[in-house]
C-alpha cells in the first residue's frame, strides 16, 4: 500500500511547514521561501504567511502536496516488543525461572541532570499509574540518580554484579548523547563487560533504532514504562540463558 | 436567573416588545403570500422526488408547470389533489405517467380545500408521520445518551460526500458532538436542490437528500460505537430554504442554519421571498424538533465587532421574535453570536465576555451558537490557535451552547483532517481545565465587562424601536445590519413569489399550524 | 548569496513540518513519516510527536534541517510597485494629465460571496486607516458587491466605460477562481474590450504572479490597499495614453 | 493590600517567623565558613583576572596554591595582602610575577586585619567603584526607559556567544524585556569560570566574564535603539555561585539565578558549600543591585505540581528569609514559582491561578518570577502553544513580574528564533487582550480558587514548622524540597569549604556588609 499525507482527500498529500529565512520579509523572501519548498518536493506550495521576526529575519508559513508517496508495506521497523507482560507475568517468570534476583543499575548519565525519566522507570512510585522497577519482586533496583559518570557507572554495575543497566539521555543537543552513550559502550568493551550485560537506553529523543546503531541492545523512548524494560530484558535474560544452555 | 451583568430587565422586555411590533408586521405579509420553494418543499414532504430525465428534480417541474400554466397562487396541493382525482392515479403512479408526458398537473377540474385534504391525507400523513418518528428517533438516542452542557461543533467541507464521512467520523471520534456539511460555494443561489448522491463541489458538499442520508447512517454508526448521539446540520439559507428543512426532517438531521434575513444579506436573495420561506422553513424545524441556527455572527465578519456589537444582540432579538411565530420553542433557537474583535484592541477579552454573557443572560434557554474568531485570522496558524484558545475560553465561562470550533488554518483552507482534531484538543483542554471558572468569578459592579454590556443592550433597544418605527423591509434598505443595503424588490427570487388566493391550500403548512395550535 | 531556512545557528536549514498519515499510529507510522520527511529533503529528521486523530488516522510533528540552499541574489520577482503613491499624489495625477474621471469598476466574481475585500479596497470607508477609491477626487468607482456573473460585470464596465476592472476573488477551492478569472479574460477578449480595460485581481490567495499568468495586468494580495491598486492603474494609464501619444 | 483570596495574614506571618528560625540556624553557620568559590569571588572583585598557560583561571590558581600550600581559612585577603607588602609589586606587577612563577602568594608574613584592609584598599575600591558605576548606570536606564508592570523574559541558548547575540537582539525587538544566557550543560559542576569568549556549549552557552560583556554591550545598543532597557541574565547556581555574581556585578548583569537551595537538590551540590556560596552571592547582587532569582519552579518539573505546591510556598519563605539575611530588599526577590499541572487535572487552571495569586498576594513588593509549563509539555507544538497561553493568561491576571515565556518546542530543543518570536507574541496579545481582567474579576468566598490557596498556605506553614523543628540539614536529608534527599556530607564541593580562622579576613565581603550596615 501506497501512502502520502492526508489533508482533506485521499493521498492529496497536503503537509505543513514553517521556518524562518535570515532576509526581511519581502515578495523576494517570499519568493525565495517558494523555492525551498518546491526543493522539498512540494508542488505548488502555497506561502499562506509571512512575517518579520526581527530585523533581518522573516518567518513563513507554508501548505502544498508533496509528491512522495511512500510504500507502507515495505516499511520494516524492528519493534523491541509487541506485547509488554504486566508486572505479575514477569515477577513470575523471574521466579520460575531463575533462582536469584535480577539485578537492574541504572542512571541518569555524564552531564545529564534529568532524572524524571529515569525515575520514571525505576522508582517505586512509578509514573502515570505504573510502578517502577522497585516495587518489582525478584528485581533489585539501584538507581544511581543523575550526572553520573561513566566510569562510576560501571564501578557500580560490577559491584553489584548488574544484569541489565539503564542509561538515561535527555539532553542531546550538539549530540552530546551519542557521545556519552558511545563512550559507555567503549568502556564497557574495554573492561570485558559488555557481554555480561543488557544494556538499555532511554529518553525523550532515543529510539530503539539509534540505541542500536550505538551498540545497545534496545532504546526506549517517550511513552515507555518499566513493564516494557523489564519484558524486553527478562525476555533477553531468558533467551541468553536458554542460549547458554544449549550450547552446553 | 443569572445575573452577572447587572442588567436591566425591564430594557431586555422593551426589546422583546420592539422586536414582535417588527415580527407581526413582517409575519401579515408572509400570511399572505407563498413561493415556489415553499410549494417545493410541500411536494417533498407529500412524497414527491426524483428528477426527470434532465436532472430537473420533480418538484421543480411541477411547480414551474403550474407558474407557467395554471394558477400557483392556489397552491401545489390544490393542483396535486385535483390531477390525482381527475386521473385516479395514486401518487407514485401519477408521478410516472407525469414524468413521462401521459398526464398533465394543470388542466384538470379544480377541487375545493376539503377535497383536497382528503385526496392528499395518505400522503401528508405519510410524510408529517415519518418526521415523526424520526423526531422520537433523535429522543430515543438523547435519552440514552445525554449531553453536556456544551456541545462541540466543526465543519466537513471536501465537497465529497464519501470524504466527509470519513472526515466526520474522525472528528467525532475525536470528540466532536455536531458535525455540519457545509454547502458548495453556489448552492444557495440556485432555485432548485441537486438530487443524489454527490462527490463533486467547491468549499463544501451539495445539500441532497441522498448526502443527508449517507451521512446521517455514517453518524449513527459512530453514535453508537461512541455512546454519544452525533447531532446532524446542514444549511437551509438560500433559494430553497423551505425545501432544505423539509429534506431534513425527512433525513433527520438535528440542526438547521435557518436565519430569517441571513439569505438577503449575505446572498442577496429577495426579502419577500426569504421572509415567506424561512417562515415555512421554521414551521418545519418546530415540527422536526430540529434546532435552528441564525446568522449574527456573520454581521461581525463585514462590520466591525466593536462598534456593531449591539445589531446582533438586535437581530437576535428579531430572529427570536420571527422563531416564536413559527412554533419554535426557545430550546430549539440556536441564535448566532460571535468572537469577531480584533485581538489588537486593548481589553478585547474583556468586551468578547461581556458580550458572551450578555446573549446567554438574555436568552438563558436558547442553545445559542457561538462561533469563533474568522476575521481577523490570518495565515500564521499559531496565532489563530491562541485566538481559538482566547475564544474557547469565553465560550467555556459564559456557558455558551453550540461551539462551533475555530481553525488555525481558518484564513487558508477548509479544515484537514488535523486541523479539526486539534481544534477539538483545544477545546476540550478548556472546557477541563477551566471547568468551573465561569461559577468561581464574577465581575466588577460597573466595571469594563458590565458597562459594556449595558451599552450593548442599549444601543441594541433603540435599534429595535428605529426598526419597528420604519418597518423591516426600509430598515433592510437601509442596512442596518452589516452595513448592507437590500431593496424590497431586488435580489435573486423574487419572480418565486406570489400572493396566496383566497382558495390557496398547504396541507403541509395547515396541518402543522394545526399541530402546534392544538398544543 | 546561499540561504537556508534558520533555525538557531545561521544556515542550519532548520524547518518545522507536520502532516497527517492514513495509518494508525505505530512505529511504523513513524518510520513512514521519517521516510516522507527524507523524501523531502530533510536530513536526519526527528519525529517529535505522533498522536492519532481517529481510527487509521495518525499525525506528525517533525523537526530537521533541509539540504537546499537558495541563492537569493538569483531570485527576482517582479514587484507591481516598489512605491505607492498616496492619495493626494494619485489624485493630483489625475487632475493634472487627464481631463477626465477614471472609471474603477469592481466586484467579488462568481459565485464568491466575499465582498471584505473588494470592499476594503472601494469603499469609502477603506480598510486599517487607508481611505477606498470612492473617496478618491477624480475616481469613479463602481463595487457591484458579490457574485457577480461575469456578463453582468463586462455589461455594466461596457456602459460606464470602465478605464480599470477590478476582480475579487477568495474562495480557491479545487480552482474554482481560476476557472472564473481565466472566463473573464476570454469573455473581454470576445468582446474584444481586453486592450481597452487595465484588469487587476486581487484576493488573499492572488499574487501577481498568478494574475500575469492567467492574463491580467496585476495580481493583489492580502495587505493591499487602495493606493497600491490605485498608483498601479494610474501608472499603467499614463504609460498606456504616452505609449499613444508617441505611436501617433 | 490586595486580598482577593481571603488569606490570613497571621498564617503568613507565622510562616515568615519559622523561616527566620530556619535561616537563623544556617546563617550561624555560614558564618563560620568559607569556600574556595567565594576566596575565588574575592579576588575577582580585587581585580584578579585571566588565566595562566594552561587556561587555569588565575583566581583557581591562587586559592588551590593557598589550600595546599597556606591556610584558607585566613582568607584570600590575607595572602593577597602579604604578599604584595612582602613583595611591594602593585597587583598586576604581581600577578605577572606570579603567573611566571617569580613570586609566590603564600611564605610571606602574615599581616593583620588592618594592614591587610590597608594594602587592599586601592583594589577593592577600584571593584566597588565600578560595581556602583554600573548601578548607577542601570538606574540612569531605568530612569529614561521606565519598565512596564510586567517584564517578558526569554533564553538564549545556542552555546555561542555570537549566535546568542543574533538571537538576542532578534528577541528584545519583537518585544522581550529580559534575556537570559543560558549555561553549557556542563557548566554548573565545574569548580572554575572558563575564561574569555566562547562559541562552544552544549544546550547553552559557557558563562565567562567575557560572554556577559559582549551579550551587555549588545544589549544596550539594542536598548537605545528601541527605547527599552534590556535586561541581562545569567546563572549563579553551581559550584562558583559567588564568582559569576561578582562577574555579574562587574559586567552589569541585571538578574542572577541565585537559588539557596538548587545546587543541592538539582546538581547535587554539596549543601554546606552551596549556603555559605550562596551568602556571598546574594551579597554582592543586594550591593549590585542585581534581582536574584529563585528556582522554586523546579520542585514541580520533579514533583506533582498538586500534592506539592505548598512546597514551592514554604520554600520562597526561605529564600526571603536567606535573601534578608544578605541585605537583600524585596524588590531584588524574585522569587520563583511554576505553572506546572498536568493540563489534564480537572479545574487545573483555577488551581494555577490560585498559586500565583497566592505567591503574588505574599510578597506584594517582590519581582516575582513566574514559569512556564514545561512538564507537561510534549512534541505537538499546537497544544504547546496553547498551553502557554493559558500560563500567560494566569500571569497577566495575577500580575506576574518577570514572566518568563513558554516555548511550543519546550519538549524538542532549545528555542529557534521563531520560536522565540511566537512567543513572544503570544504573550503580548494576552497582556493586551486581558490588561484589565484581573482588576474586573473576584473569585467566589470560599470557592474553589480560594480554598485552595487556604490550604497551599496552610500546609507550606506546616512544613515551615517542621523543618524549622528539624533543621535545615536534616529537612534536606529527608527530602522536603522536589522529593530529592541529599546528606550534609555528600555531594559535589565539600572539600572546597572552610571553617574561617578568627583572624579571617575578606576585604570585599566586610565592606558590603559595612555599606548595608551604614544605611
Ligand atoms: C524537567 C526538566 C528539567 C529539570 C530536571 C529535573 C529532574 N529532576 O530531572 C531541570 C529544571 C533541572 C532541567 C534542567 C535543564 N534542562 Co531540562 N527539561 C525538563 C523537561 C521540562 C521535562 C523532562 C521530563 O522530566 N520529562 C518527563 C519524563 C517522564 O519523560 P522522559 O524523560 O522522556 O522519560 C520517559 C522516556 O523517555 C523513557 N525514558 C527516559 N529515560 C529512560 C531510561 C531508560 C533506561 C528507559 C528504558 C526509558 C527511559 O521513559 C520515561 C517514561 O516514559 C524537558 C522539556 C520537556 N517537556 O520534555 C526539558 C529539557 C529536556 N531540558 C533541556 C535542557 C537544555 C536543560 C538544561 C541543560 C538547560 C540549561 N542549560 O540549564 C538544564 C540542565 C540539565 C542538565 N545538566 O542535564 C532541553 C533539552 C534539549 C535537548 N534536546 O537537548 C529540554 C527538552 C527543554 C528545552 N526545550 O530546552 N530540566
Ligand atoms: C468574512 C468571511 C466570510 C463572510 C463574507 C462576508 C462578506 N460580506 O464578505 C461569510 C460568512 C459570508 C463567508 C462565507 C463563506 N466563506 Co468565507 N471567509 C471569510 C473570512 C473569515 C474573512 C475574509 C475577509 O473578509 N478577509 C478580510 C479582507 C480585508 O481580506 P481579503 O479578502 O484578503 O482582501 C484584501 C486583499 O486580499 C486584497 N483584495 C481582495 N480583493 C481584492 C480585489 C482587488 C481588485 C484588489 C486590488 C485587492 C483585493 O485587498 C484586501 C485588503 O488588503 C475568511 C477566512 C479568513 N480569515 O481569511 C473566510 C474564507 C475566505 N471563506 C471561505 C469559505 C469556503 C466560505 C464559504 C464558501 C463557506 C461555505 N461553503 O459556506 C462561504 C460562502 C461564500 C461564497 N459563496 O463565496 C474559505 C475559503 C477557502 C478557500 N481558500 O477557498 C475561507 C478562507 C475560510 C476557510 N478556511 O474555510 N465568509
Ligand atoms: C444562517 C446561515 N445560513 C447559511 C449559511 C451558509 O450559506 P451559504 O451556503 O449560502 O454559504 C450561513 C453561513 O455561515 C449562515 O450563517
Ligand atoms: C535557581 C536556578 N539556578 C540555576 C539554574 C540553572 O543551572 P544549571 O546551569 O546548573 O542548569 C536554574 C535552572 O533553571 C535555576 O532555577
Amino acid at each position: 500500500m501506497k501512502i502520502k499525507p492526508y489533508g482533506d482527500t485521499l493521498n492529496d498529500g497536503k503537509v505543513q511547514v514553517s521556518f524562518t529565512l535570515p532576509v526581511p520579509k519581502s515578495a523576494k523572501g517570499i519568493a525565495a521561501a517558494k523555492e525551498i519548498a518546491k526543493e522539498m518536493g512540494i508542488i505548488d506550495p502555497s506561502v499562506v504567511h509571512t512575517e518579520n521576526l526581527s530585523e533581518g529575519f522573516s518567518f513563513y508559513v507554508v501548505y502544498g502536496s508533496v509528491k512522495a508517496a511512500i510504500d507502507f508495506d515495505r516499511i520494516h521497523v524492528e519493534e523491541i516488543t509487541n506485547h509488554a507482560l504486566d508486572r505479575e507475568e514477569i515477577e513470575k517468570i523471574i521466579k520460575d525461572e531463575f533462582d536469584r534476583n535480577i539485578v537492574f543499575v541504572g542512571a541518569s548519565t555524564g552531564t545529564d541532570a534529568h532524572t524524571v525519566g529515569i525515575d520514571a522507570i525505576m522508582n517505586m512510585k512509578g509514573f502515570a499509574g505504573h510502578y517502577g522497577l522497585e516495587r518489582y519482586q525478584g528485581i533489585d533496583a539501584y538507581n544511581l540518580g543523575s550526572q553520573v559518570l561513566n566510569e562510576d557507572f560501571i564501578k557500580f554495575a560490577r559491584d553489584k554484579n548488574a544484569d541489565v543497566l539503564l542509561v538515561s539521555q535527555t539532553v542531546t543537543q550538539k549530540e552530546v548523547h551519542l557521545k556519552n552513550m558511545i563512550e559507555l559502550v567503549e568502556l564497557l568493551e574495554s573492561e570485558g563487560m559488555r557481554d555480561k550485560v543488557i544494556l538499555v537506553a532511554g529518553g525523550a529523543r532515543i529510539t530503539h533504532e539509534l540505541a542500536k546503531e550505538l551498540g545497545y541492545d534496545a532504546g526506549f523512548g517517550p511513552g515507555s514504562f518499566a513493564e516494557d524494560v523489564a519484558t524486553f530484558a527478562i525476555t533477553e535474560l531468558l533467551n541468553r540463558k536458554r542460549g547458554e544452555n544449549n550450547a552446553n | 436567573m443569572m445575573n452577572k451583568l447587572n442588567i436591566n430587565q425591564s430594557v431586555v422586555e422593551s426589546c422583546r416588545k420592539y422586536a414582535k411590533i417588527i415580527a407581526n408586521d413582517v409575519q401579515s405579509f408572509i400570511d399572505q403570500h407563498t413561493t415556489v420553494s415553499v410549494e417545493r418543499a410541500t411536494l417533498r414532504l407529500l412524497g414527491v422526488d426524483g428528477t426527470d430525465e434532465f436532472q430537473v428534480p420533480l418538484p421543480n417541474r411541477i411547480v414551474d408547470d403550474i407558474v407557467k400554466n395554471g394558477n400557483i397562487s392556489l397552491g401545489v396541493s390544490t393542483y396535486l389533489a385535483s390531477a390525482l382525482k381527475s386521473s385516479g392515479l395514486s401518487l407514485s403512479d401519477f408521478l410516472i405517467a407525469y414524468k413521462n408526458e401521459e398526464v398533465n398537473i394543470c388542466g384538470h377540474e379544480i377541487i375545493d380545500q376539503d377535497a383536497t385534504f382528503n385526496i392528499l391525507k395518505p400522503y401528508y400523513d405519510s410524510g408529517l408521520k415519518r418526521i415523526l418518528e424520526n423526531k422520537a428517533k433523535r429522543t430515543d438516542f438523547l435519552t440514552k445518551f445525554p449531553r453536556e452542557k456544551t456541545d462541540i461543533y466543526v465543519i466537513v467541507a471536501t465537497g465529497n460526500i464519501d470524504e466527509d464521512v470519513i472526515q466526520a467520523v474522525s472528528a467525532a471520534e475525536a470528540g466532536a458532538d455536531i458535525i455540519a456539511v457545509i454547502r458548495s460555494t453556489g448552492q444557495s443561489l440556485l432555485d432548485y436542490v441537486p438530487y443524489g448522491k454527490t462527490t463533486e463541489g467547491f468549499g463544501g458538499t451539495f445539500a441532497t437528500q441522498e448526502n443527508f442520508k449517507i451521512m446521517r447512517k455514517a453518524l449513527d454508526e459512530v453514535s453508537f460505537k461512541l455512546g454519544r448521539y452525533i447531532y446532524l446540520v446542514n444549511y437551509a439559507s438560500g433559494l430553497c430554504m423551505p425545501e432544505i428543512a423539509a429534506m431534513g426532517a425527512l433525513e433527520r438531521l438535528d440542526v438547521l442554519l435557518n436565519d430569517s434575513m441571513y439569505g438577503i444579506i449575505f446572498r442577496d436573495i429577495n426579502m419577500q421571498r426569504t421572509f415567506v420561506d424561512q417562515y415555512f422553513s421554521r414551521l418545519i424545524n418546530a415540527y422536526a424538533g430540529i434546532i435552528i441556527n441564525t446568522g449574527e455572527d456573520n454581521y461581525l465578519t463585514t462590520s466591525d465587532a466593536v462598534e456593531e456589537a449591539h445589531t446582533v444582540t438586535a437581530s437576535q432579538f428579531i430572529n427570536e421574535a420571527f422563531a416564536k411565530k413559527a412554533h419554535l420553542p426557545s430550546k430549539l433557537m440556536g441564535l448566532g453570536h460571535a468572537f469577531e474583535i480584533d485581538p489588537e484592541v486593548e481589553d478585547s477579552f474583556l468586551l468578547e465576555l461581556s458580550q458572551a454573557q450578555l446573549a446567554r443572560e438574555i436568552f438563558p434557554d436558547a442553545p445559542l451558537k457561538y462561533m469563533p474568531p474568522t476575521k481577523h485570522i490570518n495565515g500564521n496558524i499559531f496565532k489563530a490557535y491562541q485566538q481559538n484558545v482566547m475564544f474557547n475560553m469565553v465560550t467555556t465561562i459564559t456557558g455558551q451552547s453550540i461551539h462551533l470550533l475555530g481553525m488555525m488554518t481558518e484564513a487558508i483552507h477548509t479544515p484537514y483532517l488535523s486541523d479539526r482534531y486539534l481544534a477539538i484538543k483545544n477545546a476540550k483542554m478548556i472546557q477541563k481545565s477551566m471547568k468551573s471558572l465561569g461559577d468561581e468569578i464574577s465581575y466588577k459592579p460597573e466595571g469594563i465587562i458590565q458597562k459594556r454590556a449595558v451599552e450593548v443592550l442599549n444601543s441594541a433597544e433603540k435599534l429595535l424601536k428605529q426598526i419597528a418605527e420604519d418597518g423591516m423591509f426600509n430598515s433592510l434598505a437601509k442596512g442596518v445590519f452589516a452595513q448592507t443595503k437590500r431593496s424590497e424588490n431586488g435580489g435573486k427570487g423574487l419572480s418565486g413569489v406570489f400572493r396566496k388566493n383566497k382558495n390557496y391550500v398547504n396541507v403541509v403548512l395547515e396541518k402543522m399550524e394545526e399541530s402546534f395550535n392544538e398544543n
